[in-house]
């Protein structure tokens, strides 16, 4: 036994270890794309339009971005916390609003610079998570519920946020436009660059946050708290500062998409923006071969579960489903995936496989 | 076949990922018999247990029981228990959050006529049950978290105990629990066994082992070494079958250098009125570089609790704590990590093992965490640290990227060992740390403690075994009833004064 | 001095939560009567609305207690009364089903649905929240599927007569300003829901699935070790839980007399919240339906105060009623840190 | 019963009214056109409640006016069914119910005395109509139109009456063909992911219906990203008429938003008054609704209250 593992190389076993993981959510992703072509064949289609690229697999991306962003900090909120964040769509809405309030309705010019006004909204997103953070890693209140308070309260601080004058007072409740063209880059395209903005910001989201997890030791800690609070604390590692960052971190991501959100509309919808985006993101993370209940977790996986989503909900509109309908179609398919993931299946799977083995072998 | 056979395993095969762990056992069990099951860490002890119980599910082998004629296989523990098999398992298996006497009784509670539990009898009938084995006056309403873990160990035995069966298996009963509940125990299966039930009896201690048992069965890496009658097989012999090779006995060991150390210059720490309000009394304390303490006591008695006082794993409420000569505050373990100390604590499941992550991992996370987050250590770097304490710790395991939750007992034990000694702390602290541990690697534990202890390295060791204690130590510190009792130089005693220094009757 | 023990006992573990939220209650309620006395907070009918409001509630939530104490969680309940509502609109409006017919069938439904669930969890081991997260999708997707347009329950007379009729309790009448002498009364779903709640509460206490339920929670491994069938008694969960839900539906059906698809969304958050003000844990083992009735009645509380304090804008609203939230969640937090510390 | 009402103790009228949330401009414009007109200084005391969308809340609202002892319950339902048992209760204790906004389903008219609300059918058919005169003017009689439909959440009542004025006034018309109808939820991201949808679907399209200004936005962003000019080489005619379509009228971007005027305030206060004299008031009455499009939206603009 020594012998063997001296002789098997870390890194193999590791790579072996994350594709097994891995494995299976791309297999569902491909085998979604699959099927899209075979019901629309100009699935792959990508052209140029207009300047930009066009096509079903640049909307999948494109429309993707805020649920990869959101799944991404979602994952570490599940991993650190083995519970949910079911607050971000309400926080997105949150910091849209605030980004659109403070960019302002002219045609001239922006009441505050959009950068300084992104800024806010990440800061709102950065707050409304730290709130979260605070909840659950120092008061010790179970995920969920913690959560709850935002995903009730967020759109309706969203809503006091988007209020505009009529007649003399300060009306709450409106949808704020903006009106210059530049905000609207963020969710759309930058003059002479064919790619979607929101992919950029997904992808440079992902790249980062990837970072950060291998190149510091905080994703150890992550799983190390998700798995075992006790003995984290034991070994010197402050558990409820781990659960904080992650809170917030996710806050930021929610925040992040809000941005984008609001200026695909450039507008704020507090009512609208990320509606039952938690739930999408919670699949995304469980589809990525995560475990809800906390502890190891994979980046990619997410990040693959919420295309998969994206690419499941796109090709449903495009065969025609309608909107109230699409739930169905959802629900089977997202339970055929987790259950072709589940351990009990590959052991059943196995069983079979071993049972007709055992009949060829008697058979001959 | 003999009629008193009431249990037999035959050609049994199972098989982990990348390991396997048993390899054509065979096993058999008479009527009225107290059989020991013996072997090193991850022999395949509690592999052969769960298979015979229908946790784990066998590749090939068969299983009879006296009365049926057909081969048993258990499916599940449920299965077993209806077939006259009640077991403790090695790790407490109960639950924390329901109450004691539902604990003895969860699955089969009394029922009245309409099948609604009978709360009041049931309590009742589980108080008795505790006191038979020694428990008295436990509040069974409770709920069995509120305890320690030897009462947890207690209870557990007592609902095995109590559930009417043919053969009762006890895997590591004895390892959280004191001489006197250990007593205790072995009046309860003699008593059984006098009623015809057979035994298995898996222990790592082998006083035990000569005291009550009728016959052994050695395994040693997953194969059948043999089975012998207690009377065919001394100390000498059954060690080296375990472990495959001859033994030097452990009573050669001792430390010897231990009054040279008492000094004042060489004080490392120094414990004044430090005390955590409903746990230990505020003590005074003073350890010497070098030095190995024993903390010694009953159950109970608070050992653990003084040793995380010091650790600051229970931020102590009062008193000072002087460390290496500065004046330590620290509010959280990790603060006492980075001073120089390392703390191994007493819950394994609870508290050490993170069960999810490999062994690499495991054994890095506490380095990792005293070099900080934002300094991680190369992978190459966590690679070559495990892999030497693998091999220092004679840790079986397929690779350093095994989950640690797949390895048996002892070597988790030893993984988290290895985590504390990757650290190179000044001060290290050990509740417990041989528990379920084999023979030899205890041996191999004790002269670590030594040899670190004699390259300057101060250690606190706190073990329930005496005798293990009274062969490392250099002072004893006797601890009752949350209270500092007492210390003891480690010159010549002998376990009758430790005991009686324990007992308070001097 | 034995009382004081006995009550040191009883005030232990968990009960102490139970406790802490049964005071909670009595305080807010007290405080309600103070402050909203002229908006009729006191008045005997004002406590049976939040009975009558929250029939439906009261049965699922004890569902979702149920799957709590396990470890699990249900997130589909609401739109399984979504669904039970449409499929009694629409057997009874639309394929004229007798009622006892279509409430024996939506029952039924439940049953099967909890099953499935169940079987997904506990035989297949997928994540709880996952499975009744895709079940929330199916059942809301399907009412769909049967009718996108609101369907109005008018012509079963059966039904009907179930909805409307009021059981007068004779005393405690009021007069009001048009001078019409009004008895307190309670609808049928009322009484469905306390027999419903007794009877969970039975089964928790003095059922062995009951007891098992809580093995289960505190420690799955565990309690397979000491030999329960952890697979069945998660199962039976769900199931116990799916036929809640679908009684919950019916009920809440009685109220509404309709089907349309939004109905009853968000009620799985509001089951959850009840049942973890009522001291449920979400991490299992732990929780009682007493506790869970308390909660639902403070959330009731909570919402009574909202209405008549009758100037809220959406806003506000939203924003008020979570931060009452957030007031109780931390205080219980509180109450159980402070009590850890002295243990 | 009307007649019956006692001005008894306070001179102050008390009216509930449970309005079904805030989930669009039109939906706050119409609360604050309530709170503006329910004040002190009128002689009504306003409770208001906030019903999130939700059903069983009005119902929780309406038991509580009840228990409130209100003098006038106003409700604007979430939903049209489903109301029989909570209004028989408000009968029984004898106050007057006044339904806004939307209509009930209910088996017994008597529950509630009068209902005020615009006319869905009436918008949906004013659409259409003003279609049919902007096409005459642009001399486009006699070419074939490609229409896609953008309907609201199916189900709600803004939804099924405007598709029905739409539809069956398009019907009328063999020149004009709908090629697809799909909801877009009433809201702008919804809207603009089915109109990009439909824009890969159908090539040539013409005309879009938008069921609400909302989506109506959502699309004009989807037809300009395939680089085509909305309110040019797409007609695009919308509901509600909120404050940000006239601005889009302005730009020429959106060619007709037909109003829908959330203003039911004063009217329900005149029916109060009407029966407070103990008069008769008609039970169904509409407010006004006006069409506007981008020949009139810049003088429109500053006199609008929403
Ligand atoms: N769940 C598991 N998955 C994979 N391997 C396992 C698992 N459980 C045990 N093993 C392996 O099987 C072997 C036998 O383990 P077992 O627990 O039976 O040892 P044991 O004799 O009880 O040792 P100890 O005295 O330490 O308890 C070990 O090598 C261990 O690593
Ligand atoms: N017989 C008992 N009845 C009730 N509580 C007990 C009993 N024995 C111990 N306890 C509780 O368990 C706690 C744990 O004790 P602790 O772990 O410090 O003991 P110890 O001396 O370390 O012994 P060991 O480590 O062998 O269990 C004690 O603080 C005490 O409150
Ligand atoms: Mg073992
Ligand atoms: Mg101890």
């Amino acid at each position: 036994m020594q012998k063997q593992l001296i002789s098997s190389p870390l890194v193999v076993s590791l790579k072996a270890a994350t594709k097994k993981q891995l494995f299976l959510p791309i297999f569902a992703l491909c085998l979604m794309l699959l099927i899209n072509v075979l019901i629309t064949p100009s699935f792959f289609k990508i052209s140029i339009q207009n300047g930009v690229l066009y096509g079903y697999t640049i909307d999948i991306i494109n429309r993707g971005s805020e649920l990869i962003i959101l799944a991404v900090g979602m994952t570490l909120v599940v991993a650190s916390s083995g519970g949910a964040d079911i607050s971000v769509g309400a926080v997105s809405a949150l910091a849209g609003a605030v980004c659109v309030r403070l960019l302002g309705a002219s045609y001239d010019s922006y009441a505050t610079p959009m950068l300084l006004a992104i800024l806010a909204a990440l800061v709102a997103g950065l707050a409304c998570g730290s709130f979260n953070g605070f909840l659950v890693a120092k008061l010790k209140i179970q995920p969920m519920v913690a959560t709850l308070i935002l995903f009730t309260a967020g759109r309706g601080i969203a809503q006091l946020i988007s209020a505009r004058e009529i007649n003399g007072n300060m009306v709450p409740g409106q949808i704020l436009y903006v009106r210059m063209e530049s905000f609207r880059r963020i969710g759309g395209f930058f003059p002479n660059v064919v790619i979607p903005t929101p992919v950029f910001i997904a992808v440079l989201f992902v790249l980062i946050t990837y970072f950060v997890l291998t190149k510091t030791a905080i994703g150890l800690y992550i799983k190390t708290v998700g798995i075992n609070r006790k003995a984290g604390r034991l070994v010197g590692i402050n558990s409820v500062l781990v659960m904080f960052f992650c809170y917030t971190f996710c806050g930021v991501s929610s925040g992040l998409a809000g941005v984008i959100a609001s200026s695909r509309i450039y507008s704020s919808d507090a009512n609208n923006i990320g509606l039952y985006m938690e739930l999408d993101a919670i699949l995304s993370v469980a589809l990525g071969g995560n475990s809800l209940g906390g502890g190891k977790f994979s980046l990619i996986g997410s990040v693959i579960g919420a295309l998969t989503i994206q690419a499941l909900s796109t090709s449903l509109y495009a065969v025609g489903v309608t909107a109230d309908q699409i739930p169905v179609y959802k629900a089977i398919v997202v339970i055929l995936i987790v259950a072709i993931q589940s351990e009990e299946f590959k052991r059943w799977w196995s069983l079979i496989r071993l049972h007709r083995q055992a009949k060829k072998a008697v058979a001959v | 076949m003999d009629d008193s056979v009431i249990l037999t395993m035959k050609q049994i095969n199972m098989t982990f990922p990348g390991v396997k762990a048993l390899n054509n056992v065979d096993f058999s069990l008479k009527r009225g018999e107290i059989h020991a099951l013996m072997g090193e860490n991850g022999a395949g002890k509690s592999t052969l247990i769960k298979v015979l119980t229908g946790v784990h599910t066998m590749d090939s082998g068969e299983i009879y029981l006296q009365g049926q004629d057909t081969m048993v296989i258990n499916h599940s523990p449920k299965e077993a228990q209806e077939n006259g098999i009640s077991t403790v398992y090695q790790e407490v298996n109960l639950c924390p959050n329901i109450s004691v006497a539902e604990n003895v009784f969860v699955g089969r509670q009394p029922l009245t006529r309409f099948r609604a539990v009978k709360w009041k009898e049931m309590n009742a009938r589980a108080k008795k049950i505790l006191q038979s084995v020694g428990l008295q006056d436990l509040d069974v309403t409770k709920p069995l978290g509120d305890y320690s873990v030897a009462i947890q160990q207690m209870v557990a035995i007592a609902r095995a105990v109590d559930i009417q069966c043919k053969v009762l298996i006890l895997d590591e009963p004895t390892s959280s629990l004191d001489e006197h509940e250990v007593e205790k125990l072995f009046s309860v299966m003699r008593k059984l066994k006098e009623k015809g039930v057979g035994i298995i009896f898996v222990t790592h201690f082998l006083e035990q082992v000569y005291e009550v048992c009728d016959c052994i069965t050695v395994l040693r890496n997953g194969d059948l070494v043999g089975r012998y009658a207690i009377s065919e097989l001394p100390r000498v012999k059954l060690v080296a079958k375990m472990l495959g090779h001859d033994f030097n006995d452990l009573a050669s060991l001792r430390n010897l250098d231990a009054k040279k150390l008492n000094n004042e210059e060489s004080v490392i720490l120094k414990a004044v009125g430090l005390g955590h309000a409903g746990t230990i009394h505020p003590f005074d304390l003073t350890i010497s570089k070098g030095e190995v303490i024993g903390l010694t006591g009953l159950l109970g008695s608070g050992r653990s609790e003084l040793a995380r006082a010091l650790y600051a794993a229970d931020h102590p409420d009062k008193g000072a704590l002087h460390f290496k000569g500065i004046h330590l505050k620290a509010k959280d373990p990790i603060d006492s990590m980075k001073a120089g100390m390392g703390f191994l604590p007493e819950d394994r499941k609870e508290e050490s093992i993170i069960s999810d992550l490999s062994v690499r991992e495991n054994m890095v996370i506490a380095l990792q965490a005293k070099t900080g987050i934002f300094k991680l250590l190369p992978l190459a770097k966590q690679n070559e640290l495990a892999l030497q304490f693998i091999k220092a710790l004679n840790i079986k395991t397929p690779s350093p990227e095994t989950l640690v939750k797949q390895l048996s007992g002892g070597n988790q034990q030893k993984v988290i060992l290895g985590r504390w000694l990757i650290t190179n702390p000044d001060f290290l602290i050990l509740d417990e740390p041989t528990r379920g541990i084999d023979v030899g690697t205890k041996t191999e534990i004790q002269k670590l403690i030594i040899k670190l202890a004699q390259s300057g390295m101060t250690i606190m060791f706190i073990s329930s075994e005496i005798d293990e204690m009274l062969r490392t130590v250099n002072r004893l510190c006797v601890l009752r009833d949350g209270l500092k009792a007492g210390e003891l130089v480690n010159d010549n005693l002998d376990r009758h004064q430790v005991m009686a220094a324990i007992a308070g009757d001097q | 001095m034995k009382a004081t023990t006995y009550f040191k006992n009883k005030m232990s573990g968990n009960n102490f939560l139970l406790f802490v939220t049964i005071s909670m209650f009595l305080l807010m309620y007290i405080g309600g009567i103070l402050v909203y006395s002229s908006q009729g907070f006191g008045t005997m009918q004002t406590f049976l609305n939040m009975l009558i409001d929250n029939a439906g509630l009261i049965i699922a939530a004890s569902g979702m207690t149920v799957v709590l104490i396990t470890g699990g969680i249900d997130i589909s309940i609401g739109s399984v009364v979504g669904l039970v509502c449409m499929m009694l609109a629409h057997s009874m409006e639309n394929l004229g089903m007798s009622a006892s017919l279509s409430i024996a069938l939506v029952l039924l439904f439940g049953i099967a649905f909890g099953t499935l669930q169940g079987w997904l969890v506990a035989y297949l081991k997928l994540q709880p929240f996952i499975v009744t997260l895709a079940g929330m999708f199916f059942c809301r997707g399907l009412t769909a599927v049967i009718s996108v347009e609101q369907i109005a329950i008018t012509s079963n007379t059966t039904f009907l007569a179930m909805a409307h009729k009021n059981i007068k309790i004779l005393f405690g009448a009021t007069v009001n300003k048009r001078g019409i002498k009004l008895y307190p009364f309670v609808h049928p779903s009322v009484i469905i829901a306390l027999v419903a709640l007794v009877c969970v509460w039975y089964v928790c206490r003095y059922t062995k699935f009951g007891r098992s339920l809580f093995a289960v929670g505190g420690n799955e491994q565990s309690a397979l070790l000491m030999g329960i069938n952890v697979r069945k008694t998660k199962m039976l969960a769900y199931v116990l839980n799916g036929f809640l839900a679908s009684l919950a539906g019916f009920v809440f059906c009685l109220n509404t007399t309709s089907g349309f698809v939004e109905q009853a969304r968000g009620f799985e958050m509001e089951a959850i919240a009840s049942a973890v003000i009522g001291g449920t844990l979400l991490s299992g083992g732990v929780g009682t339906v007493i506790g869970t009735f308390f909660g639902v009645l403070i959330k009731a509380t909570i919402e009574t105060y909202i209405r008549c304090n009758g100037t809220l804008s959406s806003w506000w609203n939203k924003i008020v009623l979570s931060a009452l939230l957030c007031f109780f969640i931390v205080l219980q937090s509180v109450f159980a840190t402070l009590k850890e510390k002295r243990k | 019963g009307a007649s019956e009402v006692a001005a008894t103790g306070s001179d102050l009228i008390t009216v509930g009214y449970s309005q079904v949330g805030a989930e669009s401009d039109w939906r706050t414009a119409n609360t604050e056109s309530f709170k503006s007109t329910f004040v002190e200084a009128n002689g009504y005391k306003l409770i208001f409640d906030d019903a999130q969308q939700k059903q069983e809340n009005q119902i929780k609202a309406i038991r509580n006016f009840i228990q409130q002892d209100v003098d006038y319950i106003v409700v604007a339902p979430v939903v049209e069914t489903g109301w029989d048992t909570v209004l028989t209760e408000a009968k029984a204790a004898g106050i007057p119910v006044i339904l806004s906004d939307r209509m009930m389903k209910l088996s017994d008219d008597s529950l509630y005395l009068a209902w005020v609300g615009g006319n869905f059918l009436k918008e949906g058919q004013d659409g259409v109509s003003w279609l049919n005169d902007y096409v005459k003017k642009a001399g486009r009689e006699n070419e074939d139109l490609n229409i896609i439909l953008l309907q609201g959440t199916i189900g709600s009542s803004a939804q099924v009456g405007r598709t029905q004025g739409i539809t069956e006034g398009l019907a009328k018309n063999p020149r004009y063909k709908l090629l697809a109808k799909q909801t877009g939820e009433f809201t702008q991201a919804k809207g603009q992911e089915v109109m990009e949808s439909m824009l890969k679907a159908y090539s040539d399209i013409d005309v879009v219906f938008a069921e609400n200004d909302n989506m109506a936005f959502g699309a004009i962003d989807a037809i300009k990203a395939v680089g085509k000019v909305p309110g040019k080489d797409i007609i695009i005619i919308s509901f509600d008429a909120v404050h940000e379509a006239f601005n889009k009228m302005i730009a020429g971007e959106l060619n007709c938003a037909v109003e829908c005027n959330p203003l039911h305030g004063p009217r329900v206060a005149e029916i109060i008054q009407i029966l407070e004299a103990g008069g008769k008031v008609e039970k169904i009455m509409y407010v006004d609704e006006g069409v506007f499009d981008t020949s009139n939206a810049k003088e429109v603009l500053p006199t609008r209250k929403y």
